[in-house]
């Protein structure tokens, strides 16, 4: 078979397309949300706003709710994080490496969280986190969010693990590594790139979730989503735009740099991730 | 110079299939070079993953030297493993590859310096000590393996079809190049390998396994030349066994009565084999000659191959010029008394693991 | 290399906690709804109901609000997976089939709208699509659905295009079968368990929305999640309860047949997908 | 039976990457079986997919019986391809499999089983009509998958490294089960391959192809015999080249003066090549015979490889017997005449296509 798939227009189309779909997604949205929040008067059919200024902007980050709002969605996503990535790893590990007639069944039921409307699931678990005493706590919110973002973590780190050799691990161990420099000196520098995109991933679904967190917090764990929504109801134009950009942003700087950091390394020759 | 012994190993994987290993003893004398020779299943990939101690046996014991090294973990065995992909670190240099084993050890910076540039001139590509795997072709990829792999001093060198993904002229120069360097350094070698050629070319003894079982731990030339069983008489590209009633040196069989070498082995049931080249076409009966027809000629370039029907048998013959005689005229292959050797039947399978 | 992953009692192992995560993520929540849903006096610290009648949840049923809701769901949910399919066959085709140095890149690109917080994509899409006459339409909640739904069409097909070989299509041909019996007769009976589940995966992700249809759907779009969540703001436990089972029963059934159909298929020997 | 021409065909994938093939132009006669023998990369599978036309041509023109195929859709031209992977539809059974071409067509269900009947005859395989193909051995999926190929009474036969996946014995008793159906039917066939000894054995006539070239088209014999070029003769397994002044029917080179068959040849500079299993040892001189110093004596079980130095220069001869002289005795290789035979230079790469 020729490699007619690595035909130079092909990918450079490809890459074009995905410079495209970048630029839409990402900076469209922020974009007009920028205008909203930097205009005082902008009323359709205008196409920009009549005037401008950041003052909105910067009196919603100087309320102390959008602060507290800010340090409740970092914590919660952080912690989330973590865990995630502490329970996916050995999961991902087995799914990916090991190939059994029952992987596509186990898949699929892992990810199930992420399909059945999460209203359903929040409802049920919500029932159990109020008669642990976990509803309305940080750690109940948490506890919630693991269920969708620990399948996305897995999901994430089963690529890395379906092009990961174990290989290497052998032969670090024959040359004489240790089961601990096996893991730092072989294991983690192939397998960084991935679990950097992973954490990003579980990062984001947490920190976007909604619904969750409205449910299971009970009003008393706002994070910038709650907060936001709770603009949205009131209806101020530039106070919503503001929250939504300060929610939108961090995300789409932290992608950003992810996408550069995977384009250079796919620009690099074959390395433990491609 | 370290002397293997592995006595009476048996590794199963699964709990009803046959065991991958069965009860194989075997000893690589210190210094010397041991081929594995096998199709894929034949447990030879197995046998080396536990010498090198990153499996365990079911039963039996490893010995290097005389002492056991079940208890030792792999990273403290000093045997490497060679493997067919080089798996060179790709996020290390060749230099920080080939030291890798050295700096786990805690060396210091200038005994690493050193050991790189003499282990990158035993194999032979000096000067690459900054090079990326990624930049360096499949047979360099493959000697930096070796030099990574050398550089700790390893008792025992494991080679897992470190050739087979090469094209066949760096093959054949890789494999001079890995026999000069195990013979400089004595290096007790172990080399897994399904290339019959490979394995006769480079082992001062070549264990033949099968399903498992140990066949045969022969010199490369007896092996080919009288391979004990019919099973690796097969393995060994023999396809002509005959079964018949031998007495007073020769064999009655169904086709014929052939003239054999029978040493003192007791008269009755025997079976002889002969390896395809040879045998030989003739147009006229002579002493240990059966009548046949010729099915077929087919031209593979080094050597013709004749399909002959012999009775109810069909036989297979090499010969190295075509052999020409008029059509429809009585056709004779002929079996050399001296290149008639007696195999044993197989030995039956081997026990099952008591429980 | 010998194939110790496909060790029984790893298989079983496997199968059995396939099955077990299944149940607790469907049935632990359903069950727990329908407690609440057919009771009328249930307080802690009771483990059940005091009561059990069914005349809520029919009560429920019998609303035509609800029906009205139901229709909506099905409506957008069904015409959204419709067009997802369309969309996502060609993009995963080529995505699955040819490898080229960007591709992880686009992946993640597609990826990110179901990452980048929904809240964000909704707000930006809504001044678009406000400007554009769409918005409180059908037709404006399936054009925002296919934001998040596509991705996942796409990751579904990609996973079958993953393991498809071209080359029966090819062999096809060149037996005499023109392009529409190539398609018909070989390709889509080998990409049929596939498509199937991509379809699953694109209803539910729309059945499942929230945030999104009420952004651009203004109230005038009312689907189940609206519904349901409106209730839950309203706080009617039976209500809610009724609301919750309708909404997570159609996937739960669906789901359950679904991962039926796949177990059936991974027990047969390698076909088209395994 | 269908006589194909292949007129000036070229082929790039990469713009600015060489063609994968360059100006090839070929005819196979009526009823015969051509393989097209190269390397990976040498064009050979393009050749197969532009003949089957899942793929067009960028220059030049395919015919069929002198008319032009290339205006003919794939499933129109009735040049079917088998692959190496056999491409059973998992989801049919095996006689659904065969009437596969025949339903796409519109043939009765009457037509269709005794089609395949006769097919599944005409492969060995009688009476597996409702067996799956995942229920089938690899040897007997490529028999369905040649009996589905035959059923739609092809034109041309285009077998795609058929046998490359088959372990060696089954592989032997396709190649000749195929041929012998080849014969029966008379169908013209192209076979690709990279086995030189299966193109040797199964073709009529052989094509050369070495990245996108054409090198040689010629029957098994004359190809392995006389190789034309350098490059051919490399491919085709010879290490030995020499080239010197010819005057006289002699040819001066470095190494010494030789006796070759010049045959008419002009006087001057020329290259001859001989095959490795030409040369022979020798311990004293004699006509045609070189000193040389053996370097490595390599045994592989058929043969004996020698690795000498002749002057600058290593050789590679094959023996099939040990070459036994005392250490430190003068050696010699023997270059006979009759083996001794004249290869050109190689062309220089085709021309870039005009724009």
């Amino acid at each position: 078979m020729m490699p007619d798939a690595t035909h130079p227009p092909a990918r450079r189309a490809a890459a074009l397309l995905g410079r495209m779909v970048l630029g839409a997604v990402l900076l469209g949205p922020i974009l007009a949300l920028l205008l909203h929040a930097s205009s005082t008067h902008w009323f359709f059919p205008r196409l920009v706003p009549a005037e401008w200024t950041l003052a909105p902007l910067l009196r919603q980050l100087g309320d102390p709710r959008t602060r507290a709002a800010l340090g409740a969605s970092l914590l919660t996503a952080g912690i989330t994080t973590g865990i995630a990535l502490l329970l996916g790893l050995p999961a991902a590990r087995v799914l990916g490496l090991r190939t059994f007639r029952g992987r596509s069944l186990v898949l699929l039921v892992l990810f199930l969280p992420n399909i059945v409307p999460p209203l359903a699931i929040g409802m049920g678990l919500n029932v159990l986190l109020l008669r642990l005493g976990l509803a309305g706590s940080i750690a109940g919110v948490v506890l919630v969010h693991l269920v969708p973002v620990v399948p996305y973590a897995i999901l994430a780190l089963l690529g890395v693990f379906a092009r990961y050799d174990e290989g290497y691990e052998l032969q670090a161990r024959t040359l004489g590594a240790n089961p601990c420099q096996v893991w730092l000196r072989v294991a983690l520098p192939l397998l960084w790139p991935g679990l950097a995109v992973a954490a990003l991933f579980a990062f984001l679904v947490s920190w976007s979730q909604y619904v969750l967190t409205l449910l299971v917090g009970g009003g008393q764990v706002i994070t910038l989503p709650i907060l936001l929504f709770a603009a949205v109801s009131g209806g101020n134009p530039t106070s919503i735009a503001g929250l939504a950009l300060l929610f939108a942003a961090p995300p789409a700087v932290a992608i950003a740099l992810a996408v550069r950091a995977l384009a250079a390394a796919a620009g690099q020759p074959a390395r433990g991730m491609s | 110079m370290t002397r293997i012994a592995l006595t009476g190993i048996t590794r199963s994987y699964l709990r009803r299939a046959p065991p991958a290993l069965a009860h194989v003893s075997l000893a690589v004398e210190p210094g010397t070079l041991l081929a594995l020779l096998g199709a894929s299943g034949s447990g030879k990939s197995t046998l080396l993953k536990l010498v090198a101690g990153v499996e365990a046996p079911d039963q039996g014991d490893i010995a290097f030297d005389g002492r056991s090294v079940l208890p030792v973990p792999a990273h403290r065995r000093r045997a490497v493993l060679v493997f067919q992909n080089a798996y060179l670190f790709p996020f290390l240099s060749v230099a920080e590859n080939i030291a890798f084993g050295l700096r786990v050890q805690g060396a210091s910076r200038a005994t690493m310096q050193a050991e790189v540039r003499r282990m990158l001139d035993l194999v032979e590509l000096p000067g690459i000590e900054r090079k990326r795997p990624a930049q360096l072709s499949g047979g360099e990829q493959q000697r930096v393996a070796l030099a990574r792999a050398l550089a700790i001093r390893p008792r025992v060198l494991l080679l897992d079809e470190p050739f087979s993904s090469l094209d066949s002229a760096v093959r054949h120069t890789l494999q001079e190049a890995v026999r000069r360097i195990q013979r400089e350094l004595g290096i007790t070698t172990l080399l897994v390998t399904h290339d019959r050629g490979e394995a006769l070319a480079m082992a001062d003894r070549v264990a033949l396994l099968d399903r498992g079982a140990l066949l045969a731990h022969e010199t490369p030339q007896r092996l080919f030349a009288r391979p004990p069983t019919r099973r690796a008489a097969h393995l060994m590209g023999v396809t002509t066994c005959l079964r018949g009633e031998l007495a007073g040196g020769q064999l009655r069989t169904s086709l014929g009565v052939l003239a054999v070498d029978a040493d003192g082995a007791p008269a009755g049931l025997a079976t002889y084999a002969i390896r395809p080249e040879h045998m030989r076409l003739a147009c006229a009966p002579e002493p240990n000659a059966l009548p046949v027809r010729v099915l077929a000629e087919t031209f593979r370039g080094e050597r013709y191959e004749y399909l002959l029907q012999a009775g109810d048998e069909t036989l297979r013959v090499h010969a190295f010029q075509p052999f020409t005689a008029p059509a429809d005229a009585p056709a004779y292959v002929v079996l050399p008394t001296e290149h008639l050797f007696p195999v044993c039947d197989d030995a039956v399978a081997p026990p099952a693991r008591p429980a």
